[in-house]
């Protein structure tokens, strides 16, 4: 596929996803627009709950069947349109173009298979080749990602190894068909600080070699900082600031975004937890009426709580978009 | 693969399995001791061998040498003693009834008939329960699940030896397509089969659909289906490795059950295996093959516990290092 | 392999694909042809009480075909006949010794030589020593056998013994082995295959399924059935007999009472056998007429040893209608059990009084029952009606279901005791037995053996009903021979057993076998056997 | 807010439940068992004791039948339907005293083991070993040789096969708990031993000893019905299911009638029950997933 310069690598347009329960239905994902060049890091921040997970799940089409799906939108992965895929095509993009590194170390390694056995599958299914070439092929992808004895690593079962490991076996896994977009979410929430960053500068290690796109799903501001180039920022289904890291740091345009910003401790390293913001968001039937985000808001007027805030541009070159009645009055 | 590599992999302790292993088999000898307790007095304390098997019209000589010839003069301790020392041996006397005929040899010959039942029967339940169970898993809270569990506890609660008439009538006589009973050929062992596999189903289905739907939530699967993998392979390969544990752990259970089964079963079909054996032996007063039959039962039902156990080790890596 | 294909992979795939192998390879190696051959007669029973090869082991409930005794019963009366091995004999004035002359061309199958006496003395031997369980082989115990030439034998008994004939017949206590057999290949030579003197010859079995016959072409008696082989299978679930019949896998099966009328329905043939094949009766256990114990244990203990209790029982019986439900239409009550018209001591003035005595009656039972002051007079006024599923009497079930029923109108309070026949047996031989119990007369003995067994104390001491005049009777019948007098005493016996309601009387039965009627055309039996078949050389196929 | 919204949930959750209520097991257990088991008098319109010999074998209503007898009659003339009914109290007796003794024995056991570990602990497992790998149906006929077929000996017999299931869950969830805070604080707090194990622990096994029961109604009544067949079940004229099943399986195929509604009977209250027993435990313990 040939690519020119002007296609981005993944460029989403007012996606939108529905859940319905006997309840009713709302929108974990509410018209999402955003793009991801070549080599580029987007990242996507949130509280839990803000439906950062289920974007990147319907990224590669794998929404809950029957309760979710999408409902209006369009992905298109190099100027291809993955929504009007069929199933059996949308599993070649799967893991070949667009891999996925998920939340928990822990649990995302089947137990009951062997290291090797979980990444050789990948290549069996988008990279076939000779049976006897797969140890070796796995043997390589654990050493592409610094496992130390790969040779021997490659036979152990997940519970024989320790969580980072376990991560960088997950991360072999994303990495081995060599995908044009890697989807990262919260991948170092439950390790430790050192193993943590020596994981972040991997990926980042790997983007250098591959040139591949990265979108990272955190909560943690301070790891969007080092790793990200661009920023997403989403609060109860929608996105309410987008731009690069450098413009939203220094100029954070949502007061979501300024909360999240000053939850970043100090001291780097330390496991954030966003517990500054007050209250909680809303229950996602609500019926809502203006920003979903006024109830929380230090700096929210009658506006807010009466009229839902469209996306606004905030530095004027449309670069840098926040949807907050705020922008208007700079 | 699985195993070979598992032995392979440094981390394996293999002096803890074999640790575990005798622990479990010495426990399962005591548990055998206890049952030659019960089955020799439970066959002392039930009717007089003398009455079953000598006729109405005996005289007392021929009484008081069958007494003498059968031991049943002696103390209960003393006749106790000589059956587990015999026992031991796995020699429990000659059949009163098969005449000629050694207790634990008679047993063993008519073994092979019920387990080539039991087999077939754990077969069937397998082959049925678990695509039910999955799919029930996969399409839960649809028709489909629906239909699943209403079939499989349909099994459960007609008496087995009412299903095994009606399989017989509709498919014997109605339908001419297999034969009525006896022991034969591949098509003799379908219907009694049918007939005992059809109750196990339902706890089998059941336990698999609930383990499915714990393994399916999991990341793992999640992960697989990033993969690319298709969703046949990530739930058949995928979760139902995973689930299958649990379905596993109720395999001694299912064989025990299995077993018992036949006991009626066999007796409808006229398949004559052990469970036939124990119903005529015990019929019979026939002492040493009821003896023979009830502990050849248990030695079946341990081991198959045992092979479970095994099992349960070379199927999941994660008990196999804890 | 299919399950190859599965879609199971690593250890579970193992597991499951090992069983599926154990299954398979297991199934596969129980199979052999399943073709049936069309000259093949396939009979279907009930479970024989033993299965073995040594006939004198087992309690001689089954005959092998194989097999001959000396004296034969005639296929159409059931009278005495010389188509076994016997061709004539003669007895002495006392009954005491008695000559058989064996027929001078009858041959063991196979090539065992001709049946000669010392065969039979041989036999004789085996089946009365130590591990005999014959049932009926008193008489024969106390006899001295002699080979009187090649092919003659005598027999000189200690007392009286006018119905020997009965133990070589139907009875089957003595059944001839191959003395040439046993020489050259010992007992085990009887173990594998027993050679016999009958029109087929024993092929093998399949413990607890089957016994496989061949017909011997050119036999010795010139009988030649229309079939290569018999086979007998062994099946206790009487609906699957009835199955095996209709899908016809079986050319013949015995069935309970309800299931020949619906296998009749069906379409299928009902023989029955040519004489009454079996007495039914219930028992009062317990020496309840006994006036001594009367004094020793007080009889009011149970409610039977009251007389008018006995009568009232008697009486409260529609027998009409609990005899069509259990055997049918056209069964005829019996008068006193053990009581026939082919033997002596038959009384047609007992036969007569029957309806009068012994009819329904319940207004005349609760009469009875008012005057002997039930149910408060006794200590124990239920009476426990003995039902015995294991013991393949199916229909004892439903006949104490009966009764119990009637009983409880005219107010008789019963309760039913689930028990096996050992149990029962035992606590009759210990003189322990407080119940009525169901029972059976099969074959039909000669009249002066049966009322021995089941009322005094000559033959059974336990089933002696305790009666002093009775027991009287029965001892002067032993040592008599005149067959006048016999029958007189026995007369007299039936009689005082009559009008002392000594038991309650059910019916007199023949033996009856349902056959496939697209199969067979007919068979007719005797039913003087225990299990009431025989004569399986003259199933008449279509 | 949130207090508002969660009283929300909670109260909407109520309904559900109450929707989500089985009714159709429970009605049909209620028609089928129940009410048949405590007012069979009153409902029964015939005796089920009193042969007619003049009715023997009357097909069922819509099946050449009259509405007299609405299912037929057996072949002693006996109102099928009259005998189902009569036959409930029995079965609910036998299922209800049998799995009373295996929750009694099985829970007692089981708690102590599981609380007390140690050498009684091995006890009884090893007991619970022997009970599962000796058939019932083989104890059965042993039991019933030795003492008698009765009442007794099947309550016994159902009590004995159902004990150890009960013994093992109480024991593996005693396991868990024993190492809870809760009890640890018991402990520290001087409470004796059964207090914590009575006051404690069993209320927090309760739910798995009724869904567990709940499941096991279907076992006894099947057991019931085998031990008919082999002739050592509750003794005759009883009409018990299993009986009556037992009685007219010679039948099947031509005066079906006879067993296809007892086992019509079996079948809806079997189902019944481990449908409302599902029900149960989705309701108490969704993860709970032993048999």
């Amino acid at each position: 596929m040939t690519q020119t310069q002007d296609t981005p690598l993944l460029e989403v347009k007012d996606l939108r996803v529905e859940i319905s329960t006997k309840a009713g239905s709302f929108y974990p994902v509410n018209g999402h627009n955003f793009t991801l060049n070549k080599g580029e890091t987007l990242g996507i921040v949130g509280e839990s709950g803000s439906g950062k997970s289920m974007t990147a799940t319907s990224l590669v089409r794998l929404l809950p069947k029957h309760a979710a799906k999408v409902k209006s939108g369009s992905i298109k992965l190099e100027g291809r349109e993955l929504l009007d895929l069929s199933e059996a095509e949308m599993r070649k993009v799967r893991g070949s173009e667009i891999a996925m590194i998920l939340q928990d170390p822990q649990t995302s390694l089947n137990p009951s298979f062997t290291v090797g056995e979980q990444i050789s599958e990948a290549f069996r299914l988008h990279a076939p080749g000779p049976k006897k070439t797969m140890r070796a092929r796995a043997i390589d992808a654990l050493r592409k990602v610094k496992v130390a004895a790969p040779e021997h690593r490659v036979d152990c079962y997940p519970n024989e190894l320790s969580g980072g490991m376990r991560q960088r076996v997950v991360g072999a896994i994303a990495i081995s068909c060599e995908p044009k977009i890697i989807i990262a979410d919260e991948p170092t929430t439950s390790l430790d600080v050192t193993v943590q960053a020596q994981y972040l500068r991997l990926l980042k290690e790997l983007q250098d070699d591959t040139g591949m796109g990265i979108i990272f799903i955190t909560h943690d501001f301070g790891i969007v900082a080092n790793l990200c180039h661009k920023i997403v920022v989403m609060y109860f289904g929608r996105i309410v600031e987008s731009g690069s890291v450098e413009r939203i740091f220094a100029n954070p345009a949502h007061p979501y975004t300024e909360a999240l910003i000053g939850a970043v401790p100090k001291l780097r390293g330390h496991k954030g937890r966003l517990t500054t913001i007050k209250g909680q968001p809303p229950a996602p039937m609500e019926p809502l009426q203006g920003c979903p985000f006024a109830p929380r808001c230090e700096k929210a007027d009658s506006r807010c709580f009466a009229e839902l805030p469209p996306t606004l541009d905030a530095d004027g070159d449309g670069e840098h978009l926040a949807s907050c009645w705020r922008v208007l009055d700079q | 693969m699985g195993l070979r590599t598992a032995l392979m992999c440094k981390k394996f302790k293999e002096y803890a399995v074999l640790k575990y292993l005798a622990r479990r088999v010495a426990s399962s000898l005591f548990a055998l001791l206890v049952i030659t307790v019960i089955v020799f007095l439970l066959s002392h304390l039930s009717g007089n061998p003398v009455d079953a098997l000598l006729p109405d019209d005996a005289s007392q000589e021929q009484i008081d040498a069958f007494i003498r010839d059968w031991g049943l003069d002696k103390p209960l301790w003393q006749q106790y003693a000589t059956f587990l020392g015999n026992a031991v041996h796995g020699d429990f006397g000659t059949s009163l009834k098969w005449q000629g005929e050694d207790a634990m040899g008679f047993v063993l010959d008519r073994m092979p008939a019920t387990l080539q039942l039991g087999g077939l029967a754990i077969l069937m339940s397998v082959v049925i329960a678990l695509p039910l169970g999955v799919a029930a898993a996969v399409y839960k809270g649809t028709p489909i699940d629906n239909s699943a569990q209403m079939f499989a506890l349909l099994g459960q609660s007609m008496p087995n030896f009412w299903l095994g008439i009606v399989l017989i009538w509709v498919f014997s006589v109605w339908l001419g397509w297999l034969p009525t009973s006896g022991m034969g050929t591949i098509y003799h062992a379908i219907l009694p089969a049918i007939a005992i596999a059809w109750f196990q189903v339902s706890a089998l289905a059941r336990l698999t659909r609930s383990a499915m739907l714990e393994v399916l939530d999991a990341e793992y699967i999640k992960l697989a289906r990033v993969k690319g993998v298709s969703e046949s392979v990530v739930i058949w390969k995928h979760a139902l490795r995973n689930a299958a544990v649990v379905p596993l752990t109720y395999f001694g259970i299912l064989a025990a059950s299995i077993l018992t089964g036949s006991v009626v079963i066999e007796t409808v079909f006229s398949w004559p295996g052990m469970g036939w054996v124990a119903i005529e032996a015990i019929r019979g007063r026939d002492f040493p093959v009821v003896q023979a039959v009830i502990i050849a039962y248990a030695v079946i039902y341990m081991i198959s516990n045992l092979v479970v156990d095994l099992l349960y080790v070379a199927i999941d890596p994660r008990i196999r290092n804890d | 392999m299919l399950h190859k294909k599965s879609k199971f992979s690593g250890a579970p795939k193992r597991v499951l694909t090992s069983m599926l192998l154990a299954g398979t390879i297991l199934t596969a190696a129980g199979v052999t042809h399943a073709a049936m051959a069309s000259e093949k007669v396939v009979i279907a029973v009930s479970p024989l009480g033993a299965d073995s090869n040594l006939y004198w082991t087992t309690t001689g409930a089954f005959i092998f075909p194989s097999m001959q005794t000396l004296v034969g019963n005639d296929a159409a009366t059931g009278k005495y006949d010389n188509s076994q091995l016997a061709e004539s004999w003669e007895h002495n004035e006392d009954f005491t010794s008695w000559t058989f002359k064996l027929h001078p061309n009858a041959e063991f199958n196979g090539e065992w030589g001709p049946v000669t006496a010392a065969d039979v003395v041989h036999s004789f031997n085996i089946h009365t020593g130590d591990d005999a369980k014959l049932s009926g082989i008193k008489q024969l115990k106390t006899a001295t056998i002699t080979a009187v030439d090649d092919h003659t034998v005598r027999f000189d008994l200690p007392s009286p013994v006018p119905n020997f004939l009965f133990s070589h017949a139907g009875r089957g206590s003595l059944v001839i082995y191959s003395k040439a057999q046993f020489e050259a290949e010992g007992i085990e030579g009887y173990e594998t295959a027993p050679a016999g003197s009958g029109p087929f010859q024993y092929e093998g079995r399949e413990v607890g399924q089957s016994l496989t016959f061949t017909t011997i072409k050119d036999h010795w008696t010139g009988v030649s059935p229309e079939f290569d082989e018999i086979e007998f299978r062994w099946v206790s679930e009487p609906s699957t007999r009835f199955a095996m019949l209709s899908a016809g896998e079986a050319h013949a099966v015995t069935l309970p009472r309800d299931l020949r009328e619906d296998a009749a329905e069906a379409g299928q043939s009902v023989l029955s056998s040519s004489a009454g094949a079996m007495q039914s009766t219930m028992l009062f256990t317990g020496q309840f007429m006994n006036p001594e114990a009367e004094e020793t244990r007080d009889a009011r203990t149970y409610a039977w040893a009251d007389v008018r209790v006995r009568e009232a029982v008697n009486r409260a019986l529609d027998r009409d209608g609990i005899l069509e439900v259990l055997y049918g239409e056209g069964v005829e009550a019996l008068p006193v059990y053990t009581m026939d018209p082919r033997f002596p001591g038959y009384s047609q003035d007992l036969a007569d009084r029957f309806d009068a005595d012994y009819g329904y009656d319940p207004e005349k039972a609760m009469a009875l029952l008012k005057e002997a002051g039930y149910p408060d007079a006794f200590d124990n006024a239920a009476i426990p009606l003995v039902v015995t599923s294991l013991a393949g009497n199916p229909e004892f079930a439903q006949m104490a279901e009966l009764v119990q029923a009637y009983l409880d109108v005219v107010g008789i309070q019963t309760e039913m005791r689930e028990q096996d026949w050992a149990t029962g047996n035992t606590a009759i031989r210990g003189f322990t037995a407080d119940f009525v119990t169901p029972m059976r007369n099969a074959p039909v003995r000669p009249a002066a053996l049966g009322v021995q067994i089941f009322f005094t104390d000559q033959a059974s001491p336990h089933l002696n009903v305790g009666d002093p005049e009775i027991n009287d009777l029965g001892a002067k019948l032993v040592s008599e021979t005149n067959p006048a007098l016999r029958d007189e005493l026995l007369q007299g016996m039936f009689t005082r057993i009559f009008d002392g309601y000594a038991h309650i009387p059910m019916a007199a039965v023949p033996a009856s076998v349902v056959v496939n009627s697209d199969l067979v055309e007919g068979w007719s039996f005797p039913g003087s056997t225990s299990s009431g078949l025989s004569h399986y050389e003259l199933i008449d196929l279509k | 807010m949130i207090d508002f919204s969660v009283n929300r949930v909670s109260a909407m959750r109520f309904w559900v439940r109450l929707w989500s209520l089985p009714l159709v097991p429970i009605t049909i257990l209620l028609v089928v068992f129940i009410i048949p088991a405590f007012f069979a008098d009153f409902i029964a319109p015939h005796d089920p004791y009193v042969p007619n010999l003049r009715a023997r074998l009357q097909p069922p209503v819509g099946f050449g039948g009259t509405w007299e007898y609405i299912l037929g009659t057996d072949r002693l003339g006996r109102d099928i339907l009259s005998r189902i009914l009569h036959g409930a109290w029995y079965v609910l007796a036998v299922s209800m005293i049998g799995i009373a003794v295996g929750v009694v024995v099985g829970t007692t056991l089981g708690l102590i083991a599981g609380y007390a570990r140690g050498w009684f602990d091995g006890l009884v497992m090893r007991l619970v070993d022997i009970s599962l790998a000796l058939p019932a149906m083989l104890l059965a006929l042993a039991l019933a040789a030795a003492i008698g077929a009765s009442f007794l000996s099947v309550v016994i017999v159902v009590g004995f096969a159902l004990w150890a299931y009960f013994a093992r869950q109480v024991r593996a969830e005693v396991l868990l708990l024993r190492n809870s805070d809760f009890v640890a604080r018991s402990q520290v707090a001087g409470s004796s031993h059964t207090r914590i194990l009575f006051r404690h622990i069993l209320p927090n096994v309760m739910n798995t000893i009724v869904v567990l029961a709940t499941l096991q109604v279907g076992i006894a009544i099947m057991l019931d019905a085998s031990l008919s067949f082999l002739g050592i079940g509750i003794p005759r004229p009883t009409p018990t299911w299993g009986l009556l099943v037992s009685d007219g399986r010679d039948f099947i195929a031509t005066d079906w009638w006879i067993s296809f509604f007892p086992g019509l009977a079996i079948l809806l209250t079997v189902m019944s029950a481990n449908m409302l027993g599902d029900w149960l435990r989705e309701q108490l313990d969704p993860r709970q997933r032993q048999i």
